[in-house]
C-alpha cells in the first residue's frame, strides 16, 4: 500500500501537517490551487494573539527557534514534502486507505525549485513578478494574460532556465492512503448585501483589503490612501457581521471578524497619527483573552457604536456619509468617512463543497464536518480522512495549527 | 581551542546576477592563509552546485565557506542533500552576500568589499569550527497525565496509543471533571457523560494507561527524561513517581461570586451558578432549592465575574453557550418554564450561533442589560433589571436565578508552576510557550498543558489539544530512545563557579544546580556547593548561557567565544578612522528575516556595515560587544525579536538588552561615547524598523566618528564629567 | 442636518441624524483629563451604572447614555442637562462599573464645567452664597437647645471666615459672589 | 484594652445645628468607653458635594485645611457626619494620589502658613468606634441591652461608597447595633440613598427616596430604624413627618442616632441622649432595654 498522504491546501494548517508528518517520516503531497502557498495569512499583516506577522509558522522540528516565516519554510527542499502548487482535485477514486486522487496542475510555466529570483526576467517583462517578498515557493509567478517579448527574451536568459513560457496544464494522478483537508476559509465578497454598498464605491472596502492596504510589505507600503483619490485617509468607519449571524447569507458568527477588525482599529488609532475610528457592532465578541484588544482599542480612543448601518451616501469629495442607528442612545449617528470597511463572513473555500461530498462527510454550513458516528471534537471526520484549520470552520491561526497537529499525532498513531 | 583548519571558498554569482567584483574577491581571498582553495561558481542552489558542494566536501577535509545568498534558503536545501551523501553539514559556513550585501547597496566597489570583509568573518569562524555529532540516549518510556478531565483523558488514550505508559493522576475520586455535570453540549448536542462513555470505555480497556484517583500532587523534580512526582494519596501518604514527561490537564474551576453582593448569591438558595445548574439538569432534578419547588421561571446573568476589573479581566468564552444549552435543557424539562437571559454581548462562536438562535424560537427571551437588584420577600426572590434596547426597568419575581459565573485556572497551578519550572499568564493559566503557533508547550521541554489549563476551552478544543499535546510530546520523547544532532551548549564542570546566572536566565529553564558530593575538590580553599549541569540534548543552543556565565565555562560547541571573536576582528579588518563602520549582531530568527526582506525588496542601505549572525541576540555577551570596539567598529547594532516574542520561548532577547544596557555604561565610563551601542526589535512585517534602526547607527557611527582605538588613544583613560 | 441638494444616495427619510462632525470631538479628553476622568473610555456600555442608579428612570438621559454622549462629543447635551445635577452622589453606578470608569466622579466633573458655564440650578447657587456669606450651610437657630443639653451655643471650633476667604477666589466667587 | 487614642473632633455644621442630640450622645459614649474628642478649632464647613459640583478646586482647599490643621497635632479626625466625612476622605485620597493637585492645593494652604502632606486619617466616629475600641469592650459597656427589636440600619451612600475611598465595609454598623442587643432587620433597599442631596435641586424626589427607604425597611419588619449622619437623619426623621400629606402614608418608624441607641444601652438616662428631639417619637425604644 502506497502510505503517502495528500494534503489538501497549503496554508498555515496545512503547512503545519505537512511538516509535522515529514518530520516524523512520513511522506506527504502538499497541493495548493495558487502558485505561492500560504492561503491567506500570505497578505494579512499582523497575526493575533502575538501581533506579529502573519506568515509564520512552526517550522521543522530540527531546525532551530520555535517558528519560522514562510519565505524560509523550504517547502520545495523536504524530502518528504512533494509540494504541487496551482494544483486542485479533480476527483478522487479508490477506498480509504488507498485513495486514487486525480490532481489538475495548472502550467508550471516558472518552476519553483530551479527559479533564484535574481530579478532578470521582471526587468524584462511585467508578466513576472513576485507575489511578496515572503512567498513560498521563493520564486516569480508568471502572468500569462500578460505576455510579451520580454517575457521571451526572459525565457531564453534565465540563468537556471526556469521558465517555460509554453508550459501546459496537465492531469496527475497519486495514490495516497490518507487524506487531510485544509482548504481555508474565504471571506465573502459582500457584493450582494446592497445595504452597505459595496462594489459600488472604491472607498468601501472589506477587512482583508484593509490589510493589504496597511501591510508594509504590501503594494503601498503600508501608506493608508483612500482608494479612490488617493488623498489621505482621516476618518474610518468599521461595521461587523456583514453577511455573518444572518440568514440571508450565513446564520453562523464568523468567530474572529471582531478581533480582525479590533487588530486594525488599533493599527490605525495607534500607528497612523491623526485617524480617528468607529465600529458599529451587535454584539462585541472579543473571546478569551481577545478581550484585551477590545480594551486596548478603547483605550485608544475607538469610537464602539452598538447598532447598524442605516444608509451609506457617497459625497461629491470622496467621502461616505454613513447614518447609523445607535441602539444604546436610540439615536441616529451620521459619520463623514473616508474608509468603510466591512466585516464580511468567513465562508468556507470553493473546493469544500466537492470534497465533502465525494468523501460523504457532514457539512456544518458548508465547512466540513465528522462523518455521522464519529465522537466528538474529532479532527479525524471520517476513515483515513482529516481535516483541520478553517476547513472546519472559521479558525485563528492557534487552532488551526493546534489542529493540524493533531491530524499528525492521529495519522501517526494509526500507524503504529 | 580546535586547530586551525584550512578552508574551501565557494563564491555563488547567483547566474552572474549579483555584480559584486569577484575578480577581486578571489584575488583577496586567495592571500589568506588559512583558505586552501577559492572557487567561482555560478548556480551553487541549483542541482549540479549541490554536488560540486558534496564533491568538495569529500575531496578536502577542512570546512567549507559558501558565500550566496541566504542561508536561510539554500542550507534546507543543502542539509538534506549532504546528509543523503553521508556527509556532514555542519562542515558548512554560510555568508549571505546576496540579501545582506549586493542587493542593498549600489556601489560595486563597495558592497564587494563589505562581502569580502564579512567572507573573511566566515573564515575566521570555520577555521576553529569542530564537526557536530548526533547523541543518543534512552529515557523512561512514560508520561504522566495529571488531571482526569476529559482534556486528561484524552491525552491519555493518544499518549497510549504512541506506546507510552500513562499514569493519569486525578484529585477526585471519578474520572470526567466538569464534563460529567454538563447536560448537552452545543453544537453536537450529546450530553457530556454521553461524550465520556465511549472514552471511559477505551481507558478502561487500555493495559498501558494507570489511573490513580483521589491523588493530590505536591510538587516536582527533575527535567524532560527523569521527573519525579510528589503526591499525597487518599490515606495521606506521600509517595512519589519517576516519569520522562508531564501533561497538565487540570482544568478549570468556576468562580463562587458570594463577594457580588448585589446577585445574592450564598444567601439565597435560590441564587445558583450556571454549573450548578448544569449538575442539577444533568442528575434530571429541575427545582428551587429553597423548596423543593417546581421551576416555572429563570433569569440567567451573564458575565458574573467575567469582563471585569475586579474580578476576571477577560472573557470567559463558555458561559453563553453553557447558558444557551441550559436554558435549552430547562425547557425540555419544563417546556412551560420562562426562561430570561440578561447579558452585555451574546458570545457564541461559529454555529453556537445557530444554538442561540434556535433558543430563541422555542422562547428563551434574552434582554441586554444589567440587573439592579435582587431581593427576597415571603420566600420568593424578586429581580430588579434595565434593558438598554427598551430603556425600561423591569420588575420580576423568578423561582431560580442562574449566575455565568467566570471561568478561573485550577489554584494547583500556581503551587506546582515553580517546582515543575513552567510559567503563568497573569490570570493564572499555564503560559503557552507561544501564543501564535505553540499554545500547548510551556517553556519547558518535556511539560505540555492541555484544555482548559491553558483557557477556557470548549469540549471539542480540549481533545483536539490533547491529541496535539501528545504529537509534541512523542517528537521529543521519540518513544524513549532520543536520538538528535548535538547542537548547543557544552558546560566545563571544572570551571564552573556554581553562581546559577545560567540555571537563572535560561529561556527554557534547561541547567540544573546540583549539589556536589563530599569528595568534590575545594577551589581557593572555597567549597562550591552547587555546580550546573546541561543536557546538552535539551538544550535550545541559544547561547544565553554562554553570554552571562562569568568564567567562561559554557560554549556554544558551533559558536564559541573566540569564534565569535576571530570573525569580529576579521569583518572589522577595513575598519579605520577614515572609514567609521557598523557592526551588527543580528539574531537568526526575527532578525535575519527583517534584514533577508529588506534585501528581497531591494530596500538600500549604507555599505559602511557589517553584519555578524548570533542564533539569538541573548548570545552576545558585554565582552563580545566591547570586542567589537577594540578592534575598530565606530557603532554597534544587535537587532533582535520583538519584546516577548523569544524564538527560544524566554527572555534572550530581554538577556541581550541587558547587556547592551551595562555595555553602554560602561563606554560612558571610560569616556567613549555610550550612544555607539544599541540594540532594536524587529520583525519581517516591518522591514523599515531594520532600514531606520542601521541608517541611525550608520548615522551615529559617521557623527561620533572613529573610536580612541584609531585614534591611538585607546587605554588612556579620561575624566568623565557626571 | 443632512444635505438635501446632494442628488446622490438614496433619498432622505425621517430619520434625521445628529451630524458628528457637529459635535465637540475633545469634550471626552476634556472630562479625561479632570479629576478621575481618566477611565472614562474604559465604558463599553453594559449599562450597570444604569442598572445601579435608583432614579435613573426619571431621567432622559440615564448614566450610561450621559457617558456615552460625553464620549461622543455632546458637550452642550450634557452640560445642559438637569440629569447630572439630579446625580444623587451614591456612587452605586461607579461601585458597580465592571471597567473602574468612575461615573459618579465624572458627573462632579461634568457639574464643574456645567457651572464654568454659568449652568447652575437657582439653588445650587443659593448654596454657594450661603457659604460665601454665612460660611456655613447650617446655622444654629435653637441655641437653648444646645444649652440645655450643656453644649456650647454656637458650632464648636468652626471658622466661619476661613471658608469665605477661600471661596471668594474661586468659582464660587466668581458665579455666586455678590459683584456679578 | 490598649490605650485609646486622642482624636481631633471635626463637627461640620449640621450635627451642631440641627442635631445636638447627636452630638451629646456621642460625647457621652465616648467619653464612658475612653476616647478622647478634642473639638478642632478654626476649622471651616466641609462644604458638602454641592460645593464640589460646582467648584472642586475650592472644595480641594477647604477641606485639605481641615485636614492640615489636624495634621499639625497628628491626631487623626472624626466626625459624626456622612457629608463630613466624604469631602474630607475623598479630598485626603485625591491629594495622596494626585500629586499636580496636591502641589495647587498647597499654594493656596501655604498663604494660611498649612501644608497637607497625608499624615493622618479622617475617620467617621462609628468606625473608630468599631476599630479602635471594639465590638468586644462595646458589649463590656452595655448594661441595659435591648431585648433583640428589630432595627434597620441606613449606613449612608458616603460612608461606604466609593469604597477604595471610604475604606468602609459594609457590616461595620451592623456589629455595632447587635452589640446593643438589638436585632438587625435586614431589607432590600439598604443601599439606597435617603435623598438628601438632591433636596435643593428636586425636593419631591428627594422625599420619595426617603419614602421609599422607609417603606422597605417597615415592610421588611423594621421598628427602629438607625442612622449615622444628620443629613440622612433628616431625610428619614422630619421628612417623614411630611409623608401623611405628600402620600397620605404614616410609618411611624423612629429614627435613632447610633450613639443614642449605645448611650441608652450603657444604661444612661433619655436627657442624656436628647431623646425628645428625635421628631418621630422614639420613646417607645425605653421599653425594650432590659433592666
Amino acid at each position: 500500500m502506497n502510505s503517502s498522504v495528500l494534503i489538501i491546501g497549503a496554508g498555515v494548517a496545512g503547512m503545519t501537517a505537512a511538516v509535522e508528518l515529514a518530520d516524523s517520516g512520513i511522506k506527504t503531497i502538499l497541493i495548493d490551487r495558487e502558485y505561492t502557498i500560504g492561503g491567506n495569512a500570505i497578505d494579512l499583516y499582523k497575526a493575533f494573539p502575538t501581533d506579529d506577522c502573519f506568515y509564520c509558522f512552526e517550522g521543522n522540528r530540527w531546525r532551530s527557534g520555535i517558528r519560522k516565516c514562510f519565505y524560509r519554510s523550504a517547502m520545495t527542499d523536504q524530502p518528504n514534502i512533494d509540494l504541487k502548487i496551482g494544483a486542485n482535485v479533480v476527483e478522487i477514486g479508490g477506498k480509504p486507505g488507498s485513495f486514487e486522487v486525480t490532481l489538475n496542475i495548472k502550467p508550471k510555466f516558472v518552476d519553483p525549485n530551479k527559479c533564484t529570483m535574481c530579478g532578470l526576467c521582471t526587468e524584462h517583462s511585467s508578466a513576472f513578478r513576485l507575489l511578496s517578498p515572503q512567498c513560498q515557493p521563493q520564486a516569480v509567478i508568471f502572468d500569462s494574460s500578460l505576455t510579451d517579448e520580454g517575457a521571451k527574451k526572459a525565457e531564453e536568459e534565465c540563468p537556471t532556465k526556469a521558465i517555460n513560457l509554453s508550459a501546459e496544464s496537465t492531469i496527475e494522478k497519486v495514490s495516497v492512503s490518507d487524506i487531510v483537508i485544509a482548504t481555508g476559509f474565504h471571506e465573502m465578497k459582500p457584493v450582494n448585501v446592497d445595504e452597505y454598498g459595496y462594489g459600488t464605491h472604491p472607498n468601501i472596502i472589506t477587512q482583508l483589503e484593509l490589510a493589504q492596504l496597511i501591510d508594509p510589505i504590501g503594494k503601498t507600503g503600508g501608506v493608508l490612501k483612500r482608494p479612490s483619490d488617493g488623498k489621505e485617509v482621516k476618518n474610518v468607519l468599521m461595521v461587523q457581521c456583514v453577511g455573518s449571524r444572518d440568514e440571508n447569507y450565513y446564520p453562523f458568527c464568523s468567530k474572529i471578524c471582531c478581533v480582525f477588525a479590533l487588530k486594525h482599529a488599533n493599527i490605525l488609532a495607534l500607528e497612523h497619527d491623526g485617524i480617528s475610528v468607529g465600529v458599529v457592532y451587535m454584539d462585541m465578541r472579543t473571546y478569551d483573552r481577545h478581550e484585551h484588544y477590545y480594551r486596548k482599542a478603547r483605550e485608544a480612543g475607538v469610537d464602539f457604536i452598538r447598532g447598524r448601518i442605516t444608509n451609506v451616501k457617497p459625497n461629491e469629495g470622496g467621502t461616505l456619509d454613513i447614518v447609523v442607528y445607535d441602539s444604546l442612545l436610540d439615536k441616529y449617528l451620521k459619520h463623514s468617512v473616508d474608509l468603510f470597511v466591512l466585516s464580511s463572513a468567513l465562508e468556507p473555500s470553493k473546493d469544500s463543497d466537492s470534497l465533502i461530498s465525494s468523501l460523504g462527510l457532514n457539512n456544518a454550513s458548508g465547512y466540513v464536518a465528522p462523518k455521522e458516528g464519529r465522537n466528538v471534537g474529532e479532527v479525524v471526520v471520517s476513515e483515513h480522512v482529516y481535516a483541520c484549520g478553517a476547513a472546519l470552520g472559521p479558525a485563528e491561526v492557534p487552532e488551526s495549527v493546534t489542529q493540524a497537529r493533531a491530524v499528525a499525532s492521529k495519522i501517526l498513531q494509526s500507524r503504529k | 581551542m580546535a586547530e586551525e583548519k584550512k578552508s574551501t571558498i565557494l563564491l555563488c554569482s547567483c547566474g552572474g546576477q549579483l555584480g559584486l567584483d569577484y575578480d577581486m574577491l578571489v584575488k583577496e581571498l586567495n592571500k589568506s592563509k588559512s583558505v586552501s582553495d577559492v572557487q567561482l561558481y555560478d548556480l551553487v542552489c541549483q542541482e549540479n552546485g549541490l554536488s560540486e558542494i558534496a564533491d568538495i566536501l569529500q575531496k578536502t577535509d577542512g570546512p567549507l565557506v559558501i558565500a550566496a545568498c541566504t542561508n536561510q534558503k539554500i542550507q534546507p536545501r543543502i542539509d538534506p542533500y549532504l546528509r543523503f551523501k553521508n556527509l556532514d553539514p555542519s562542515r558548512v559556513m554560510y555568508v549571505n552576500i546576496r540579501e545582506h550585501c549586493a542587493w542593498v547597496h549600489e556601489d560595486v566597489t563597495d558592497s564587494s568589499k563589505k562581502a569580502l570583509d564579512m567572507i573573511r568573518g566566515g573564515l575566521a569562524l570555520s577555521s576553529l569550527s569542530s564537526p557536530i555529532t548526533t547523541q543518543k540516549k534512552t529515557i523512561k518510556n512514560h508520561v504522566t497525565v495529571i488531571g482526569g478531565g476529559i482534556a486528561g483523558i484524552e491525552s491519555a488514550l493518544n499518549l497510549s496509543s504512541f506506546g507510552y505508559e500513562v499514569s493519569l493522576i486525578e484529585v477526585e475520586s471519578e474520572l470526567g471533571g466538569h464534563l460529567r455535570k454538563l447536560p448537552v453540549i452545543a453544537p453536537v448536542g450529546k450530553s457530556g457523560n454521553e461524550i465520556l462513555e465511549m472514552k471511559l470505555k477505551a481507558l478502561s480497556q487500555n493495559s498501558l494507561i494507570n489511573v490513580i484517583p483521589n491523588t493530590k500532587v505536591k510538587y516536582f523534580e527533575g527535567e524532560m527524561g527523569n521527573f519525579m512526582i510528589h503526591y499525597l494519596t487518599k490515606e495521606g501518604n506521600e509517595e512519589s513517581l519517576g516519569t520522562s514527561a508531564v501533561v497538565l490537564a487540570t482544568g478549570f474551576q468556576e468562580f463562587k461570586p458570594t463577594m457580588i453582593e448585589e446577585y445574592r448569591y450564598g444567601k439565597n438558595p435560590d441564587v445558583i451558578t450556571q454549573l450548578e445548574l448544569s449538575t442539577m439538569l444533568t442528575e434530571g432534578k429541575l427545582i428551587r432549592p429553597s423548596n423543593d419547588g417546581e421551576v416555572k421561571s429563570v433569569i440567567m446573568i451573564q458575565c458574573v465575574g467575567s469582563r471585569s476589573e475586579d474580578y476576571k479581566r477577560d472573557c470567559s468564552k463558555l458561559c453563553c453557550t453553557f447558558a444557551i444549552d441550559n436554558s435549552i435543557e430547562i425547557l425540555k424539562h419544563n417546556p412551560e418554564a420562562q426562561v430570561r437571559v440578561i447579558y452585555m454581548d451574546i458570545r457564541v462562536p461559529f454555529e453556537n450561533e445557530m444554538v442561540y438562535q434556535q433558543s430563541r424560537d422555542l422562547g428563551v427571551d434574552y434582554i441586554r442589560g444589567r440587573v439592579s437588584m435582587v431581593w427576597e420577600n415571603e420566600g420568593k426572590t424578586y429581580v430588579k433589571y434595565y434593558d438598554s434596547l427598551l430603556n425600561k426597568y423591569y420588575e420580576i419575581e423568578t423561582d431560580l436565578l442562574v449566575l455565568s459565573s467566570a471561568i478561573l485556572p485550577s489554584p494547583s497551578l500556581s503551587q506546582w508552576s515553580e517546582s515543575l519550572g513552567y510559567l503563568l499568564e497573569d490570570d493564572g493559566h499555564v503560559k503557552e510557550l507561544y501564543g501564535k503557533l505553540r499554545r500547548n508547550e510551556t517553556r519547558r521541554r518535556g511539560v505540555i498543558a492541555v484544555g482548559a489549563a491553558t483557557r477556557p476551552q470548549f469540549v471539542r478544543e480540549s481533545i483536539t489539544e490533547a491529541q496535539a499535546g501528545a504529537l509534541v510530546l512523542h517528537s521529543e520523547l521519540q518513544g524513549g530512545e532520543i536520538e538528535s544532532i548535538q547542537r548547543g551548549a557544552i558546560l566545563n564542570v571544572d570551571d564552573c563557579v556554581g553562581c546559577s546566572l545560567c540555571a537563572q536566565h535560561c529561556p527554557r529553564g534547561v541547567p540544573l544546580m546540583i549539589e556536589q558530593t563530599e569528595e568534590e575538590e575545594e577551589i581557593e580553599g572555597q567549597k562550591i556547593l552547587f555546580k550546573a549541569a546541561i543536557d546538552i540534548l535539551n538544550c535550545h543552543a541559544c547561547g544565553v548561557c554562554q553570554s552571562l556565565c562569568p568564567s567562561a565555562a559554557i560554549q556554544l560547541n558551533f559558536l564559541t567565544n573566540e569564534q565569535l571573536w576571530v570573525q569580529i576582528e576579521a569583518v572589522l579588518e577595513d575598519a579605520g578612522s577614515d572609514y567609521p563602520l557598523t557592526l551588527c549582531f543580528y539574531c537568526e530568527e526575527c532578525a535575519v528575516s527583517t534584514i533577508d526582506i529588506v534585501g528581497t525588496l531591494r530596500r538600500h542601505y549604507p555599505a559602511s556595515t557589517r553584519l555578524i549572525p548570533v542564533p539569538c541576540a541573548g548570545r552576545v555577551s558585554i565582552i563580545d560587544i566591547l570586542k567589537a570596539f577594540e578592534h575598530g567598529a565606530s557603532t554597534v547594532m544587535i537587532a533582535a525579536c520583538e519584546t516577548d516574542r523569544c524564538h527560544f520561548g524566554g527572555t534572550g532577547n530581554e538577556i541581550a538588552q541587558v547587556q547592551v544596557d551595562v555595555a553602554r555604561e560602561i563606554l560612558n565610563a571610560i569616556g567613549w561615547d555610550g550612544e555607539r551601542v544599541e540594540m532594536f526589535r524587529m520583525f519581517s512585517a516591518e522591514p523599515d524598523r531594520f532600514l531606520t534602526a542601521v541608517n541611525e547607527m550608520v548615522k551615529r557611527a559617521n557623527e561620533l566618528g572613529a573610536t580612541p582605538v584609531h585614534l591611538g588613544t585607546a587605554g588612556k583613560w579620561k575624566e568623565v564629567a557626571e | 442636518m443632512a444635505e438635501t441638494e446632494q442628488p446622490a444616495g438614496p433619498p432622505e427619510t425621517l430619520v434625521d441624524p445628529i451630524d458628528m462632525s457637529s459635535l465637540d470631538r475633545n469634550f471626552r479628553d476634556e472630562i479625561k483629563s479632570m479629576p478621575n476622568g481618566d477611565e472614562l473610555s474604559a465604558c463599553f456600555a453594559c449599562t450597570t451604572c444604569t442598572a445601579a442608579c435608583p432614579i435613573a428612570n426619571q431621567w432622559n438621559y440615564k448614566p450610561h447614555q450621559l457617558i456615552r454622549m460625553i464620549i461622543l462629543g455632546m458637550r452642550d447635551e450634557v452640560l445642559s442637562s438637569k440629569e447630572i445635577w439630579e446625580c444623587l452622589t451614591c456612587f452605586q453606578c461607579q461601585e458597580r462599573c465592571p471597567q473602574k470608569v468612575r461615573v459618579t466622579d465624572i458627573f462632579f466633573d461634568t457639574k464643574n464645567l456645567a457651572a464654568e458655564e454659568g449652568k447652575i440650578p437657582e439653588n445650587i447657587i443659593g448654596l454657594g452664597r450661603a457659604l460665601l456669606e454665612d460660611g456655613q450651610l447650617y446655622t444654629v437657630t435653637a441655641d437653648w437647645e444646645r444649652e440645655d443639653m450643656d453644649l456650647e451655643p454656637e458650632v464648636p471650633g468652626l471658622s466661619t471666615d476661613a471658608i469665605k476667604e477661600i471661596l471668594k477666589d474661586t468659582r464660587t466667587g466668581r458665579i455666586a459672589g455678590g459683584d456679578e | 484594652m490598649s490605650r485609646v487614642p486622642t482624636y481631633n473632633l471635626y463637627m461640620g455644621c449640621s450635627v451642631p445645628a440641627n442635631y445636638p442630640n447627636y452630638e451629646t450622645s456621642m460625647l457621652k459614649v465616648a467619653e464612658a468607653l475612653g476616647m478622647e474628642l478634642e473639638y478642632m478649632e478654626g476649622v471651616a464647613c466641609c462644604g458638602s458635594p454641592n460645593l464640589r459640583a460646582i467648584d472642586y478646586f475650592g472644595w480641594l482647599v477647604v477641606n485639605a485645611r481641615t485636614l492640615a490643621i489636624a495634621e499639625q497635632n497628628g491626631h487623626d479626625i472624626v466626625t459624626p457626619c456622612n457629608g463630613c466625612f466624604g469631602s474630607l476622605k475623598d479630598v485626603h485620597h485625591f491629594l495622596k494620589h494626585n500629586i499636580e493637585h496636591r502641589e495647587k492645593v498647597n499654594k493656596e494652604l501655604k498663604k494660611m502658613n498649612l501644608e497637607f502632606k497625608g499624615t493622618i486619617t479622617p475617620r467617621h466616629f462609628i468606625e473608630a468606634l468599631y476599630t479602635d475600641i471594639g465590638i468586644e469592650e462595646i458589649k463590656k459597656k452595655v448594661t441595659n441591652p435591648l431585648d433583640g427589636v428589630g432595627i434597620a440600619i441606613h449606613y449612608g451612600c458616603h460612608l461606604l461608597r466609593p469604597a477604595d475611598v471610604t475604606e468602609m465595609k459594609p457590616d461595620v454598623f451592623d456589629h455595632l447595633v447587635e452589640a446593643t442587643g438589638a436585632k438587625v432587620i435586614e431589607y432590600p433597599l439598604w443601599k439606597q440613598c435617603c435623598g438628601a442631596t438632591v433636596l435643593p435641586v428636586n425636593e419631591p424626589l428627594a422625599i420619595r427616596l426617603a419614602r421609599d427607604k422607609i417603606k422597605s425597611m417597615k415592610e421588611s419588619g423594621a421598628e427602629y430604624t438607625t442612622v449615622c449622619c444628620p443629613a440622612c437623619g433628616n431625610q428619614l426623621d422630619l421628612q417623614q413627618l411630611g409623608l401623611k400629606e405628600s402620600y397620605g402614608e404614616v410609618y411611624n418608624l423612629p429614627v435613632l442616632l447610633y450613639p443614642q441607641i449605645l448611650a441608652l444601652a450603657m444604661g444612661m438616662s433619655e436627657e442624656d441622649v436628647g431623646l425628645e428631639m428625635n421628631r418621630v417619637s422614639a420613646d417607645s425604644i425605653l421599653e425594650h432595654l432590659s433592666g
